[in-house]
């Protein structure tokens, strides 16, 4: 309960921090990155919730990304619904979807687990390509719709700024009341041994399943979001990279972490644009901080600053 | 004997792996609020037959019956929510947990809360989860790990981890408590306040197998032995009566021809 | 006939190619315990080099191949070195993402040597194509198949009849356990790397005159060959190598007769089916394991 | 000490160079303070479509410099912004949304690819300003849009000048085999449109992956099909292998390529199977065979001579498509001192101008501005193009 009360001052000042971005920033390409940000946020904390907490790491995560952002895409263009209804379609197709998949494939472990999602993802990847009639195929589907209520739009950054920062901020809220929750004791305890959780009586497949359908909700409805902001998708945003880039955010940020999905997103939107500079370097240095970043900080950056913040003041109190 | 007088009765059962024989046509029953030890040289099939009971694999043939139902086909899981609580020979705590939260985790049949009702919160559960807390200190302050709730569970030293999986177990609810080696890795006088605590358990009316090295604990303890030795039951009975037979003699000692 | 006896053949030049691949990844798995995602790219540097070193240093392809694979074989080892041993939790987990990060790190490397553009080199001997009822197959091909059959079959005498083989099996065995009865683990592991990318090295050189490497080839082969080493299951040498040949020939049977567009479905279908039942692989090693 | 004439002569000398220099200084420095027109680039410029991006950035930077070099466009000097899309549509929206309200740019060049030509799109025709595409998709100016403009020859035209030659050639039968990407997919698509209109059936649809090793089994599903001609639409170096595995396996009816595989590098990669392709490519590839009256002859070995000076390498028609975009702006920058709007007013006027891609005639239905003419069909003859009539 304490531990709640921290958080909600921490979510209080997070999103008066974001507030007052949102109203100062002029500059719609800083507003844009933070949007981007804010999406992958998402994103990196519905995978944080199956792999940071409940241990089940996926490699095919960007599956239900694509899934929730072709499924607006489809209704809301070629057949003109609303987003707004669009939204609990592409909810909860990914939801279904993981739901029929994630019944055989989570019962894998390890690296089977791993090459499982993976697979999944390349197969969805290449229907998002070849089901040209209805995906658009690999050049993309063209002229999504921005998203409205009533008369008021959210066509301009500033507004779609709040609307995802918004979004992330009821996530940050829902994921860590999950968390210090009856449901959430039972997920971190599947990741710390799922024998024992089975022999305490925590039914492990159904939980495993439950979070995995959480998890494609979560992403599923980045994508919606993804879709109603660029206007544009195209097959390659949903690929196997995009999968490994996901991962990548909630390693770097930190496992089990709710901030350090902000971190490890906000790190890995940011990078590219800083290195930009580098050019041709780019890609090394891209990976090299990588590995820096596993080799040193194995627990992600959220933790491993805070270790070496503790450390520093032990010393001192030496 | 009708099967209902007992709480656990197993009903002639084998299992064998490959070509070798672990279990080999065992039976033995459990009245209520008893302890029973399960003893044997190593290799004797001790940990099978737990394992047997605690539904981790089926026994070929036989059957094994809780309270009068049979818990074959049914999930690990699903015999904890029929008061059925275990332990682990080598410690198996939720390590990234507190100590109070491992006891939570114990406590997860007993309770109710779902995804949708943690994100709600309804006053129901927001009682529920008080009660659990509740429960759950309780429940440390029975081994005697209150002033720890907070502590990281890895943290413990290993006699206190083993006190701290017992709380787990018995968060639960158990009618019955397998204990899979409990005083291994334990001390004499952590020993001595184990036996107690077995003791104090029963007296809650909980039912208590006890699988154990230690010759001492079991024979203090228990009420009644069962003696395996390579898959077969030897011997059963009360202590006194174990520590004198001749085939359990022979069996860890040697066979005297 | 004809028909099916091509798919046949295509299926086993990928598939070759993808089964030698696996090989490293199993190897490597079974010596150590984990999966270098970077695999894929020091095949990438087994190719480029192997262009380089016959078509711009004009050494002799024999040659050329030797230096290449103890080249690459000893990069592989200073990856070890600097980036595995290095690691503070070495977690599963952490050692993907160190892996993805070396191979982004490699890829980047390798545009910045070879530049962007796809290169080119003959074969290793230059002969037409063979015919058999009907059907080509590549001299390359056979070579390709033949040095992948040898590989596995050195491969397994190694872990068979050497000590070295033996102490390197039991160290990912039980690490600890190898410790207490003398076997230097963090040597083997050293060394496991070696072999491990030197066999990429060798997966590289010789499919370089059929491929057309490029910098960035490393990522879809490392993904296949992967998923070869699961098909036949991980660790198991004689799995991969018909793990590999199973993805080739399926693939080109699902072009075949299904559809080129899906032929990659195909494969991952398979794959997913093989995982959902039967998780140990057609051909098992090692029980599934847990991270 | 000099006499004092000599030091009078010095003294004068001194004073008239002075002069001299504050004369002809005084309107360079006056031109100077024009304020500079910046002008964004977005390219692949990594990632597997750096062919296309790599060229182009170089091609648009030289364009710039020469144009700088020259004084100027009515005295405003030019400077390029350019960010790397690495073909990812997401990236190249951020970097547009980026040159636009970060550096302020007047009009920007490329995309690379139809995808995130497409991508980008929307940013355009919210913030107004000119976006000159080097992408070939079709998509991109049909239907037209007020602000987008491209100058890579459409695959409307490759499949017509391919077409065009089958039924001189009196091929029927065709099989399509085509990577699956936007390049390939879109190439496809026409292919499949026109068809019709050239009296052609598609008898065989295959498809390749990008980074595929072996075409055997597609290959073999064409030869089972029958077909006239095969037509392989791609990029290197899967057209390359698609090449060596039809020789491998004996299909000697004729192949054709696309525009995407118009590079010296093909013949490289797919060696001795190269001999006998054909395709239809931009004037650049056959620069020195042309006939001497061939109006863009001039431009083209000015272009490849000053890309080769400056970069050693080889120039390609990829990176012409931003070096046409940036004349073709200059040209449109002329008198409005760098005004948005009225530069792609004036964009939509341009007639004739000779490029390196072709002839660009702009007009308000049409933001391509290219004529079939703008591809002339090659072969591939003991490892160099020929021109086919």
């Amino acid at each position: 309960m304490i531990r709640t009360d921290k958080h909600l001052i921490a979510c209080f000042v997070f999103a008066a921090a974001a507030t007052a971005t949102g109203l100062l920033v002029e500059n719609a390409y800083y507003l844009q990155v933070m949007i981007f940000i804010g999406i992958n946020t998402l994103l990196a904390l519905s995978l944080n919730m199956l792999m940071g907490y409940a241990g089940q790491i996926s490699l095919g995560h960007a599956a239900f990304y694509g899934i929730g952002a072709y499924t607006t895409a489809i209704l809301s263009t070629t057949y003109n619904i609303s987003p707004w209804l669009a939204l609990p379609a592409a909810v909860f197709t990914a939801m279904a979807i993981a739901y029929f998949v994630g019944r055989p494939t989570l019962r894998l472990t390890g690296y089977y687990l791993a090459m499982g999602t993976l697979g999944f993802g390349i197969i969805v990847n290449i229907i998002f390509r070849e089901w040209r009639s209805v995906t658009g195929g690999a050049s993309g589907f063209v002229g999504i719709p921005p998203l409205e209520i009533g008369s008021f739009a959210f066509d301009t950054d500033r507004r779609y700024f709040f609307l995802v920062w918004g979004v992330v901020l009821f996530f940050f809220i829902i994921c860590r009341r999950i968390i210090d929750s009856r449901v959430g004791r039972a997920l971190r305890a599947i990741h710390d041994g799922e024998h024992a959780a089975a022999a305490v009586g925590v039914d492990t497949a159904k939980m495993k399943l439950k979070i995995f359908v959480l998890s494609a909700a979560m992403a599923s409805l980045a994508g919606f979001l993804y879709a109603h902001q660029i206007f544009f998708i195209s097959p390659g945003t949903f690929s196997f990279l995009a999968s490994i880039r996901i991962v990548t955010m909630v390693v770097i940020g930190g496992m089990a972490s709710i901030w350090g999905s902000l971190l490890g997103a906000s790190l890995l939107t940011l990078l590219p644009e800083w290195l930009h500079a580098f050019a041709d370097y780019e890609m090394m240095i891209y990976g090299l901080v990588l590995m820096l970043v596993m080799i040193f900080l194995p627990q992600g950056l959220t933790r491993g600053i805070l270790d070496i913040y503790e450390n520093s003041r032990k010393k001192n109190d030496k | 004997m009708t099967s209902n007088a007992h709480l656990l009765a197993i009903d002639s059962i084998s299992k064998a792996f490959g070509g070798v024989q672990a279990i080999d046509t065992v039976s033995f029953a459990l009245s209520p609020e008893s302890i029973t030890g399960l003893i044997g040289p190593n290799g004797a099939g001790k940990t099978t037959l737990f394992n047997l009971v605690t539904g981790i694999f089926p026994p070929d043939s036989g059957d094994i019956r809780f309270r009068g139902e049979s818990i074959s086909g049914k999930a690990v899981h699903e015999l904890v929510g029929m008061g059925l609580g275990r332990t682990f020979q080598n410690v198996e705590l939720f390590s990234s947990m507190s100590v109070l939260e491992n006891v939570l985790v114990g406590l997860h049949t007993r309770t109710s809360c779902g995804i949708i009702g943690s994100v709600f919160r309804t006053p129901r559960l927001v009682k529920e989860e008080r009660r659990a807390r509740e429960r759950a200190l309780e429940l440390l302050d029975f081994v005697g790990l209150a002033d720890l709730a907070h502590q990281r569970s890895s943290d413990l030293p290993f006699g206190w981890q083993r006190l701290l999986e017992l709380a787990r177990a018995l968060a639960s609810k158990p009618d019955l408590l397998l204990l899979d080696e409990p005083a291994a890795g334990l001390n004499m006088g952590e020993t001595d306040t184990l036996g107690e605590l077995i003791e104090s358990i029963r007296k809650h009316g909980i039912t208590v197998l006890l699988v154990e090295h230690d010759m001492a604990l079991t024979m203090k303890t228990c009420d009644r032995i069962v003696v395996l030795d390579r898959g077969k039951k030897i011997a059963e009975g009360p202590p006194r009566t174990i520590q004198s037979d001749e085939a359990v003699m022979a069996a860890y000692l040697g066979k005297p021809k | 006939m004809q028909e099916f006896l091509q798919y046949f053949f295509s299926g086993l030049t990928n598939g070759a190619i993808y089964g030698i691949i696996a090989l490293g990844f199993s190897m490597l798995y079974r010596s150590t315990d984990l999966i270098n995602f970077s695999h894929g790219e020091f095949v990438m540097i087994g190719a480029l080099s192997m262009v380089t070193l016959t078509m711009t240093l004009k050494i002799p392809v024999i040659w050329a191949f030797f230096i290449v694979v103890f080249g690459v074989g000893l990069l592989g080892m200073v990856f070890e070195r600097l980036a595995i041993r290095t690691v503070k939790r070495p977690e599963p987990i952490v050692l993907i993402i160190i892996t993805v990060g070396a191979s982004i790190f490699l890829r980047g490397a390798g545009m910045l040597v070879w530049g962007k553009n796809a290169q080119s080199m003959p074969p290793f001997t230059p002969h037409p194509p063979l015919d058999i009822a009907g059907a080509r197959l590549l001299v390359q091909s056979i070579w390709i198949l033949v040095i992948a059959i040898l590989i596995a079959a050195c491969l397994h005498l190694f872990y068979r009849r050497t000590l070295t083989g033996k102490a390197m099996y039991a160290c990912a065995i039980n690490k600890q356990a190898a410790w207490l009865v003398g076997i230097p683990s963090k040597m083997m592991i050293l060394l496991a790397f070696g072999l491990s990318t030197g066999m990429g090295a060798v997966a590289g050189a010789i499919i370089a005159p059929v491929t057309m490497p490029a910098y960035d080839m490393g990522a879809m082969l490392g993904l296949k060959g992967f998923c070869a080493a699961m098909l036949g299951g991980l660790g198991s040498l004689w799995g991969s190598l018909l793990g590999g040949f199973l993805l080739g020939v399926l693939e080109a049977m699902g072009v075949g007769f299904v559809s080129s567009g899906l032929k990659d479905a195909t494969a991952f279908l398979l794959l997913l089916l093989v995982l959902y039942f039967r998780p140990q692989g057609i051909i098992s090693a090692a029980s599934v394991k847990r991270f | 000490m000099l006499p004092k004439s000599k030091m009078r002569v010095i003294a004068l000398l001194t004073a008239i160079a002075t002069a001299l220099c504050l004369l002809f200084a005084a309107p360079v420095s006056a031109e100077q303070k024009k304020e500079t027109i910046k002008i964004g680039g977005i390219f692949s410029v990594t990632g597997p479509a750096s062919f296309l991006g790599d060229p182009e950035k170089k091609s648009m930077i030289l364009a710039i410099d020469r144009i700088n070099d020259a004084g100027g466009i009515d005295g405003h000097m030019l400077k390029a912004i350019i960010y790397d899309s690495e073909g990812d549509p997401t990236r190249a929206v951020r970097n547009v949304q980026r040159l636009i309200t970060r550096d302020d740019v007047t009009a920007i060049i490329g995309p690379s690819l139809t995808p995130t030509s497409l991508a980008v799109i929307p940013v355009i025709e919210r913030s107004s300003l000119p976006l000159i595409s080097c992408a070939a998709g079709n998509k991109i100016t049909d239907p037209i849009k007020p602000w987008v403009f491209k100058t890579a020859q459409s695959d409307i035209h490759a499949v017509a000048s391919i077409y065009g030659h089958m039924r001189e050639n009196g091929i029927q039968n065709v099989a399509i085999i085509a990577v699956s990407n936007a390049f390939g997919e879109s190439g496809r698509d026409q292919l499949i449109e026109q068809a019709g209109a050239f009296g052609i059936d598609i008898v065989a649809r295959e498809s390749f992956g990008g980074a595929d090793k072996d075409m055997t089994a597609q290959l073999t599903n064409i030869r089972s099909a029958e077909p006239d001609a095969i037509v392989c639409w791609g990029t290197n170096p899967g057209p390359a292998v698609v090449a060596k595995n039809a020789k491998q396996l004996g299909i000697d009816i004729p192949l054709y390529n696309s525009h995407g595989v118009a590079s010296p590098r093909f013949i490289d990669l797919a060696g001795d199977a190269a001999e006998g392709i054909l395709l239809p490519t931009g004037r650049l590839l056959v620069a020195g065979i042309l006939p001497e009256d061939d109006p863009q002859k001039a431009v083209l070995s000015d272009y490849m001579e000053a890309y080769e000076n400056r970069y050693r390498e080889t120039a390609s028609a990829f990176g012409g498509y931003a070096y046409d975009a940036i004349n073709l702006l200059a040209e449109a920058i002329k008198g409005t001192g760098g005004d948005k709007a009225k530069i792609r007013d004036n964009l939509e006027k341009i007639q004739g101008h000779v490029g390196i891609s072709g002839e660009f005639n702009f007009s308000e239905t049409d933001h391509n501005g290219l004529a079939p003419g703008a591809f002339v069909m090659v072969r591939i003859k003991d490892g160099t193009w020929e021109l086919v009539e």
